[in-house]
């Protein structure tokens, strides 16, 4: 078992034929992600890597003639929060916005939209998904990580990785990895996947990753208290970061006192979370938990 | 992306908001002129994006134009918080009966625009927030039905502000929300409103923020952008897309993905050591912009030690690695470099630095302590 | 047993100030409603009805007083829509919108927030609700009904009175009469009233009339032949209209061969409705089917 | 309220929706001074408020100014189904390769506005819709979101619109849908949108329909009300508020709702009379509305008796009775009345009309049993 994708996920790549969509592509394929169909407007009828994935001009005809459950968004950021209501309008369940600089205004659009509907966004601004073995939807490079029992959410994407590839180091496994995305206004947050890995009998322990902006690590702690017979080990980034400088992701604006590391790392420590000095401690703190 | 209070008071008279006469003066002479065409008392306010600027001196009442000239020659030789002041607004004065706070901002944790008021507005309503947290009333905002009269008006009886007044509250919020989305703005805030001596309102002071990912649908917006209060270093960063912010210490770090740069901070933190930068080179960084990093952190001259930290995803290390033999051609540099290249096309990246005469390392912690070492000249 | 509203209902009047505000609160205080409270912004403080009413500024500060659950109102057209959104957004589950000339467009925002909420919209441009001897919540005239066994749901205004006032004459009452308003777009359709009188122990025949325009007639009567239990007598008005020719409401219009009269006749009575010439034949209609 | 083609078309410009060059005129002399500007073969189109004017000859292609002299006086002496032309539009000619359909309208079942399109677009559209429904495109709008770009595209796709003009397209749709919102229309169309002979897209022809409850927040587009075409008694009616419709029959009906008013000229039919007209004098109808209602009524020569049917709610059965008295005071007349009012206020009423020698009745039968009596002379 895992989380979110699996062998039965069929995969189709929003802004498959530009560089990235193209690149990500080639690698999720070689992963073993069942890539069925990808959509570039204008360029319907096209084949890409090697003939075996054909492009549609539109999300609707190639869920039509594929059966596509899933979508990933590369397009870019001006045209991304489109693309994401193509996709909820013709009936995927999962879709993963990697796309970063969407404006926060269409976010909150697209989200109270999505919130009507039975559809999961991940993301955006966001590594994607990786079940390791099975499935890989995202850009997480997929040979840094083994199956296991770890189930991973965080908010950052290299950081992420960081920590997926230490927990390789010492031989742990991961059941899914999420990544969530940092930015302000995004589809599915800490507490939607703590739920998951509670409910997933694969996952035995999980790894959360915060940085600072918002409240997320402080809600994610209360639910960890309320709901979650699994052990939590996290790290929180930007605990040196000066005060309201802006850290790239949108998300990360330290704004009046709310959304401090020190807060957050409170918090996780009051609900018997281990929170590691640095990410590469996580391996050593899960194992003492076990 | 901020807007300076003259910038985001037009913005506001545009969409109804009644603000101060007034205009932006560069010379004292200017601001006396325009003291002269408003004919009587006026507020000469420096123009720096940054608050607190009161407090420091920066916005003074002249009684006549001749004090205007003398005022705006003060303010304009200034420094506020390390920013220069380069601009003056010369307003008509308000006779100030009564200061009423207004703002609209986004509120992450209901998703949702937010919009603010208080009876108590004025230069100290971060205090009155908080302390006095009932003082301020908020309505969340529905992101496709747009602010409501009825919200407005709620807000209006909720601060307890006149009946006569509610029509022309209710136009100025409805303006300030029209501002605030048709700008893509992340703020937008009146304080003080005030009830002037005439029994009117008027928005004294204005403050905007836009979303720096929707300017590229402003760019009317996008080019009131004030390139005199950043660093040449930031300017330089933003048109290679690159996010960088400067800071104290003296180990440069080149970083992909905001998450790992900041823990690259805390780790040479954690270590003993002290970052000279945040730099983010993004997803998928070419040769170019990889280059212009380099040269970017190498024009501090604090800067004892580079760190390289980067985990390929979208960025691949090939590409990375290429940016830094480019750069290292054109500039010469003894500063010790430590890289850890890890992820996509991690492996060939290492062979293209294979002879730049590198530090190299496998772990963050790793990385961060050789890094703090040779800064330390060890 | 009613439907919709009774001894229970606890009536908000926004607009109670206005000349048709003041006049039907008037109306229905005398005729036995629970009126709780007025809205009308600006005269918050004030009391009407001879200090019997207390009138607020703002629907959320009346319901946080008066503990009102249902809303009637009469403000004009102009600021309607956003009376039904400051209804709804206060947690008032019954709204009744008296008001004609709502634009279209508003409307259409209007039921589209609805229909994520719990609420329940009656009109706009509708006479509202009677359940004779308990309660009223609207502007049918009380006196030309009388409480029994027949459940009224129309379309039209006046026409609706004479219908009542036809079954009075001949001794017949009424459990509750729905005027759901003739407006393209409205918050309550046939089917959704034709349900609850089935469910409704105190009904047990039910009066429909329609008019010309749209299709909810014939919507209403594949819903009869599936759930309704009850004899159904029916009226639809415009059956000499001239097509294509505007009638008064915005809903009366011909479009292109739909929503013609015949059809909606003939719809009716293909489920064993009897449809009458005229409307003061309805009360003979419902004795020969019971 | 209709708009005329050529007020169309300039709303759908300001929205960026390409259409012919070309100028409205009132003359022969004028059109062939346009034909002149526009340098070249013109089409000459009158501008009357309803459809088939190219059947009936009001469209006609000039290859000169000389031409177009000549047809412009043609048209401007037709009548088109009853309607005098007073204007007619000069447009340059457009080469015309392929014609596409592209509208908007309300669709009252989902509640939404729905875009509609067909590459079968032209004169006989509406019998495309009746023979080969599945030839018209439908997607519907979020009524809060609006028209999304994908949704143009997948039109696009779905007419088989060559892909070099998809973008245009996209550009007339999103134009189209916010000259539809931003009008408060409930009805928007191109007919036809064509490919021109240089390979473009052209609005050739368009058509809107705006809300008329929602005129108030358009002062600018009700300006644009063609007085001309509307029979001075609608004009009349509509200055106080009635909703009026002249008919060919001889009982006048003054009715209160548009349901009732229906159904009386149902019962009238049904006893074997012919109504005169249409008219509702809507909710809380004054005295002085009552009296326009009745003089507008009078106007109309063929009229032999007067029903009046008013049932009180929101009307008073005292204030209708009123203003029946007051117009009877201006206006002399012996045409029969018959009167049934029931309802609010309904003693009172009749009380007030006791001497006014009017026919009285209980039932709406009975009163229409009597009206058409009277009007057979009876």
């Amino acid at each position: 078992m895992s989380i979110l994708i699996n062998k039965n996920t069929r995969l189709l790549v929003q802004g498959i034929t530009g560089n990235e969509g193209l690149f990500h592509t080639t690698q999720m394929k070689a992963y073993g992600t069942n890539v069925v169909a990808g959509v570039t407007p204008g360029k319907g009828g096209e084949w890409v890597l090697e003939g075996k994935v054909p492009v549609f001009d539109s999300v609707k005809f190639a869920v039509e003639a594929t059966g596509a459950n899933t979508s990933i968004i590369f397009v870019p950021a001006r045209f991304a929060s489109d693309a994401i209501f193509e996709a909820a309008d013709a009936g995927l369940e999962l879709i993963v916005c990697i796309t970063e600089g969407i404006p926060v205004q269409d976010m909150m659009r697209v989200r109270n939209y999505l919130d009507q509907k039975n559809v999961r966004l991940v993301g955006p601004n966001c590594p994607g998904l990786l079940t390791p073995g099975e499935s890989k939807v995202g850009i997480i490079p997929g040979d840094i990580a083994i199956p296991g029992n770890v189930g991973v959410v965080s908010r950052s994407g290299t950081l992420t990785y960081g920590v997926l590839y230490a927990l390789k180091l010492v031989g742990m496994g991961v059941s899914t990895c999420v990544g969530i995305g940092g930015d302000p206004i995004n589809g599915t947050n800490f507490i939607d996947v703590l739920g998951m890995f509670e409910e997933d009998p694969q996952t035995e322990m999980v790894v959360l990753i915060g940085e600072i902006g918002g409240s997320d690590e402080e809600r994610a702690a209360e639910f960890i208290a309320d709901h979650l017979t699994k052990p939590v080990a996290a790290f929180i980034a930007g605990q040196t970061a000066p005060p309201g400088k802006r850290m790239g992701h949108a998300g990360a604006i330290v704004e009046g006192g709310s959304g401090l590391a020190a807060d957050k790392i409170r918090a996780l420590e009051a609900v018997a979370v281990h929170v590691a000095q640095h990410p590469e401690q996580i391996p050593e703190l899960l194992m003492k938990r076990v | 992306m901020k807007l300076h209070e003259y910038q985001s008071k037009q913005l506001f008279s545009k969409y109804g908001i009644p603000i101060p006469r007034g205009r932006v003066a560069a010379t004292a002479q200017e601001a006396k002129q325009i003291a002269e065409e408003l004919g009587g008392r006026v507020v000469i306010k420096s123009q720096v994006l940054v608050g607190g600027r009161g407090k420091a001196g920066g916005i003074r009442l002249a009684k006549s134009p001749a004090e205007a000239e003398s005022l705006a020659t003060q303010i304009l030789r200034m420094d506020i918080k390390g920013l220069p002041v380069r601009k003056v607004l010369v307003d008509e004065a308000a006779n100030i009966n009564k200061e009423i706070y207004l703002g609209i901002t986004n509120d992450r944790s209901i998703r949702r625009p937010i919009i603010m008021a208080s009876s108590a507005g004025g230069v100290d309503i971060e205090e009155v927030a908080r302390v006095s947290p009932e003082k301020i009333i908020r309505e969340p905002i529905h992101p496709l039905l747009g602010l409501r009269d009825y919200q407005a008006r709620d807000i209006a009886v909720a601060i307890d502000l006149p009946r006569e007044h509610w029509k022309v509250f209710g136009q100025i919020a409805r303006g300030l929300w029209q501002a605030y989305q048709a700008s893509d703005a992340t703020l937008a805030e009146i304080n003080p409103l005030v009830i002037t001596g005439e029994n009117t309102l008027l928005a004294v002071d204005g403050k905007m923020v836009l979303d720096d990912n929707a300017l590229f649908r402003h760019p009317e917006l996008s080019e009131m952008r004030d390139l005199d209060v950043e660093a040449d270093s930031e300017i330089e960063a933003r048109k290679y897309g690159l996010s960088f912010i400067k800071l104290d210490g003296n180990i440069g770090c080149m970083v992909n993905g905001a998450g790992l740069a900041m823990t690259s901070m805390d780790i040479i933190k954690l270590f003993g050591g002290e970052p000279a930068n945040f730099l983010d080179i993004g997803g998928g960084a070419s040769a170019e912009k990889v280059s212009a990093a380099l040269r970017i952190i190498l024009s501090d001259p604090n800067v004892r030690a580079i760190l390289f930290n980067v985990f390929g995803g979208i960025t691949r290390g090939d590409e990375v690695a290429r940016g830094i033999l480019a750069a290292l051609q054109d500039i010469r540099t003894d500063v010790p470099m430590v890289i850890r290249l890890v992820g996509t096309n991690a492996e060939e990246g290492r062979r293209i630095l294979a002879d730049a005469n590198m530090i190299t390392a496998e772990t963050l912690a790793e990385a961060a302590q050789k890094a703090v070492a040779v800064a330390k000249g060890a």
